[in-house]
């Protein structure tokens, strides 16, 4: 792989550099983008990332487990549900804690209503970059009635914290399973208002199929994950391959596509939305009564001495937690694996040969969160 | 009206002019401008952190920052207002900042959101490497909003605070 | 029948203009507001907001504030532009407007200036707004500036084909290059009933000629941050702001004259009749703004030389061919 | 299960490598080994064919307990999970040969590894800072970088 420190040499005067980002309106936060172009067309190009880092990873070797649980969320604020539920899983499988059956069935829950409001976000910001200004503003407004949904049991709109070492900090309340339940009623209707105003406009075909394809074979030589993977075909998901929590008791199909271009992985982010409705309709169902806590937590969170790995399925894909325990309360290292580390490497290989206008639609469709991409 | 002393008969001009004042007074065109000012603040897009997803939803349907003149987003420094900085700014940002912040044209606001931008938020500690802890220690802030991230209410309510802030006539940063 | 214009109320011509160009700037200014207030209130109601409520009544207020803060603003010019084409961009830009706008009949009786060969001039002079932005996206010397700039020249041929002849079918039926006789003649039967097709190609081109959306590639926010207008600041700015949507005018009127018969309709006086079409219009343009994504580079240029001029091409041959029988 | 045979007699081939036998459920992995430096592309290429992934790749600074570095690939497969961590002892200031030629996401990941923890990557095409601000000339993530969190609070009065 040829690197892109290089100055274009005298002769090759119809080609240039141009620099996107870090603020750009459509790199989706503090990406930086250097691409060679002839023209409009991409000769090669660079992702150039750690504008959003925050040093999460030397934060966790600094204060113990307890005091690290708010930084998950922050890691990836749009998926921040799965993470901070997924962190607390990953200590409480390391620690050996038990969670109550209810508590495991709201961790579910919201763990699904943060995947949609996630795949909502993506979606309007989508077609922001494609120019479609109005279906954004549509999502943010589905966005909100989820927003307000978690923000009653846990207290935020965004950044939340709302796990704990052995369950969740508060129960949940009547009006939040009634405003679930017709969350996903009406939003199935919405679904398909949005079908009518995007999936079916010419322009936004056009502007999608074939474009951005990703050949198979980058799946394995990049570790891709997420719905980006499942576009290539390949029904991949955490939540079922190694279930954690309870996700082994629900019904739900892992929606793939073959053509692994910009619109396959639109169409399986909408599917994917369908699918966590389903979910959060089987837990409403089944949802136990009893306690949202374990009853013994130890007062001292000290993994044993030892290494631990712990993998969720955030809306991007397989997000890991590698741990080491030196048997102090204090974490001795905790790296995360975020997939959008892995899926924007793939840049280099993807966006060469494709137009300018491309290279924004096919950024978008990968989904990419900068700060959980710098950590 | 004060009694100004009359000026020494050595005086140089400079002097007489300063102790004059000016000859001609722009008040009034600037304070009508002000009030223009005040009421159209269009933000720069950009966003830095968790903090931007929430200005995203302050400009949305529900919270909708254009019911102030505040709804009209421009994604080039030349053409905005007020600078919202909407996340943590990393040491590799800053110096991007401080050029953006140059780019705009004065008078120019900067609203500094989340305590990531007020002092480093919750990645402040002892040791810390990676961020620049507080936008001040980079360029000039007005109104700064706590909150990790605040929310869509307390921007707009920032924006609100920022309009009486022009409109009492305060110098702006240049 | 002929209209009244400034030459018959002044005599004299010299002051016929002046009075002309502060009249037409007044118009402008007038119009250019209350299309820009529209436009934030049209989008706001099509995604579920209200658009600007606080300034005034109805926000009515905001284009005027918004205004004023531009006029207030500091004007850079940043040290790498080449000077001369950069500060004479806004003004190329805005020029041809004012002389635009002066050609269009309003009412039956009203005209600004009543040329013969009104038509040929209109469209001469509205090529020469890309000139300007040519000189904005050079003289920058930045390169999504320059990249906006050469899409818009691309952009403003390939759309003025269709455009100039969806506009010379009208011509072939009424014989007449003179606005106020096409409409003159529009009397009882407009134009869109004739010629649907011509129709649609010229709000088609005109849309992309305005570099509207979902044909707004050399701003394309998304793409080139603000395309040729990246690096003016204030007025400047404003200015190019301005022509974008006096240009919008101006597209809506020609179409009404055009296609919609003008002034013609019944009960209401002619210049309401006049002002509701192009309102109207513009109401059409701005729904296709907010509700469409927008179109790649090369998929415009495709849709313009491989779909809008072939037709164009057979509907004026069919015209002809009709014309001559009938 | 042809396919895992296959792959654990081809990394039985590797001389250098050491398998742990059956290793802990909270571990997560299916296979943990231990490898010497100048096996870890031998091995990369035995994952590689049998069609796995790199899946992490990071540093621990282990200077303190045994004047090393540890190297820690982890690799796994599509579909069901066969996570298996391949662990490579460096000495301190001493480079691991890269895997960049043999998996795209190596590439970004050794940068990392180096920004983060000072490890060097041999071969690595553009083995350059990923994360920190330019002209950084710190390693954070090792354990003597900063302060220690105790010192800290007696410094911040706490």
């Amino acid at each position: 792989m040829a690197e892109l420190i290089q100055i274009a040499s005298d002769e090759d005067r119809d080609t240039f550099y141009l620099n996107m980002g870090p603020q750009h309106p459509s790199t989706h936060g503090v990406l930086r983008l250097r691409l060679h172009l002839k023209g409009e067309r991409i000769l090669s190009a660079e992702p150039i990332i750690g504008y959003s880092h925050r040093a999460h990873e030397k934060m966790a070797e600094n204060r113990n487990y307890i005091q690290f649980l708010p930084n998950p969320s922050r890691v990836d604020y749009l998926s921040g549900m799965i993470y901070s539920i997924g962190y607390c899983q990953a200590i409480e499988k390391a620690i050996g804690l038990e969670v109550p059956e209810r508590a495991e069935y709201i961790r579910v829950i919201c763990n699904e209503l943060n995947r949609i409001s996630s795949h909502l976000l993506w979606f309007g910001t989508f077609l922001l970059d494609l120019g479609g200004v109005t279906p954004f503003l549509y999502c943010f407004d589905d966005r909100e009635k989820i927003l307000d949904l978690l923000d009653l049991v846990s207290g935020s709109r965004l950044t939340y914290c709302y796990g704990r070492f052995g369950g969740l900090v508060n129960d949940v309340t009547d009006d939040f399973l009634e405003g679930t339940a017709r969350f996903c009623t009406a939003f199935r209707e919405r679904l398909r208002e949005y079908d009518r105003l995007v999936t079916q406009n010419v322009i936004f075909r056009n502007r999608t199929i074939g474009v951005g394809v990703m050949r198979p074979e980058l799946a394995q030589q990049f570790g891709i994950t997420g719905p980006c993977l499942r576009a290539m075909g390949m029904a991949r998901d955490v939540r079922r391959d190694e279930p954690y929590g309870i996700y082994d008791r629900f019904e739900f199909d892992i929606p793939t596509r073959t053509a692994s271009d910009c619109f396959d992985r639109y169409l399986v982010r909408i599917a994917e939305m369908e699918q966590s409705m389903r979910i959060v309709e089987q837990a409403l169902a089944k949802l136990p009564d009893g306690p949202i806590m374990a009853k013994k937590i130890p007062r001292k969170i000290a993994p044993a001495k030892g290494e631990y790995y712990f993998a969720v399925e955030s809306a991007r894909g397989h997000f890991g937690m590698f741990i080491v325990s030196d048997g102090s309360e204090i974490p001795y290292r905790i790296h995360l694996r975020t997939p959008s580390f892995a899926n924007l490497s793939t840049m280099r290989t993807v966006l060469p040969g494709t137009l300018l206008a491309d290279t924004v639609s096919i950024l978008g469709s990968i989904d990419i969160v900068l700060p959980e991409i710098d950590r | 009206m004060k009694e100004t002393p009359p000026p020494p008969a050595n005086a140089t001009t400079e002097e007489l002019l300063t102790q004059l004042g000016p000859l001609v007074h722009l008040d009034v065109l600037e304070n009508l401008l002000n009030q223009a000012r005040a009421r159209s603040l269009w933000p720069l897009t950009f966003g830095l952190a968790c903090c931007a997803i929430e200005m995203m939803a302050a400009g949305a349907s529900r919270f909708d920052m254009d019911r102030f003149g505040s709804g009209v987003f421009r994604p080039s420094a030349r053409q905005a207002d007020v600078m919202i900085l909407a996340g943590t700014i990393s040491r590799k940002m800053g110096p991007v900042v401080k050029a953006l912040w140059d780019q705009m044209p004065s008078p120019k606001w900067a609203i500094a959101m989340g305590g990531c931008t007020i002092d480093g938020g919750p990645f402040k500690y002892p040791g810390q490497y990676a961020i620049v802890e507080g936008a001040d220690k980079i360029i000039p802030v007005d109104v700064y909003i706590p909150g990790c991230p605040p929310r869509p209410e307390a921007l707009i309510n920032g924006l609100l605070m920022l309009e009486q802030k022009i409109k009492a006539g305060k110098k702006f940063h240049v | 029948m002929t209209p009244r214009t400034f030459n018959d109320i002044f005599g004299n011509p010299y002051l016929a203009v002046l009075a002309a160009t502060t009249v037409i700037m007044g118009y402008l200014t007038v119009n250019a507001l209350m299309i820009i207030w529209m436009e934030r209130k049209v989008a706001a109601r099509m995604q579920r907001r209200l658009g600007p409520t606080e300034r005034g009544k109805f926000g009515l207020l905001q284009s005027i504030y918004d205004m004023g803060k531009l006029i207030g603003k500091e004007l850079i010019t940043p040290t790498h532009v080449n000077k001369g084409l950069y500060l004479a961009a806004p003004v190329l830009v805005f020029a041809p407007v004012l002389a635009l706008c002066s050609l269009i009949p309003v009412s039956q009786s009203w005209v600004f200036h009543d040329y013969d060969i009104a038509l040929v001039l209109l469209l001469a002079f509205s090529g020469l707004a890309v000139i300007g932005i040519f000189s904005a996206g050079w003289g920058s010397n930045n390169k999504y500036s320059l990249m906006g700039a050469v899409r818009s020249v691309s952009q403003t041929i390939a759309y003025e084909i269709p455009l100039i002849l969806s506009a010379l079918a009208v011509v072939m039926m009424a014989k007449e290059l003179n606005l106020y006789q096409i409409v003159a003649k529009q009397e009882g039967l407009w134009n869109i009933v004739l010629q649907p097709v011509a129709a649609v190609i010229f709000l088609i081109s005109a849309t992309a000629e305005t570099n509207r959306a979902p044909f707004d590639i050399p701003e394309a926010e998304s793409e080139l941050i603000g395309g040729f207008h990246t690096e003016y600041s204030g007025m400047r700015f404003g200015l190019f702001f301005f022509a974008e949507y006096s240009n919008m005018i101006i597209a809506c009127s020609l179409a009404t004259v055009l296609f919609l018969g003008g002034w013609h309709g019944p009960l209401l006086p002619g210049i309401l009749w006049f002002f509701i079409k192009v309102y109207a219009l513009i109401f059409v343009m701005m729904w296709f703004r907010w509700t469409f994504p927008r179109i790649r580079f090369d998929q415009l240029l495709s849709f313009s030389w491989l779909v809008l001029t072939p037709i164009a091409i057979a509907n004026l041959f069919v015209t002809a061919v009709v014309s001559k029988l009938v | 299960m042809s396919e895992a045979s296959g792959l654990a007699a081809a990394l039985a081939g590797i001389a250098s490598l050491k398998t742990a036998e059956a290793p802990d459920a909270k571990s997560g992995c299916q296979g943990l080994h231990t490898v010497g430096r100048e096996a870890i592309v031998e091995v990369g290429r035995v994952f590689r064919e049998a069609g796995y992934m790199l899946e992490m790749l990071t540093a621990l600074d282990m200077r303190a307990a045994e004047q090393a570095m540890h190297v820690v690939y982890q690799f796994n497969r599509f579909g069901a999970p066969d996570r298996h961590r391949v662990r490579v002892v460096v000495p301190a200031g001493e480079a691991v040969p890269s895997l960049a030629d043999l998996f795209g996401s190596a590439n970004w990941y050794e940068r990392e590894a180096f920004d983060m923890l000072g490890v060097r990557f041999d071969g690595h095409p553009y083995l350059v800072r990923i994360l920190t601000e330019e002209g950084a000339d710190y390693h954070p993530l090792l354990k003597d970088f900063g302060v220690a969190p105790a010192a800290a609070e007696e410094a911040a009065g706490g």
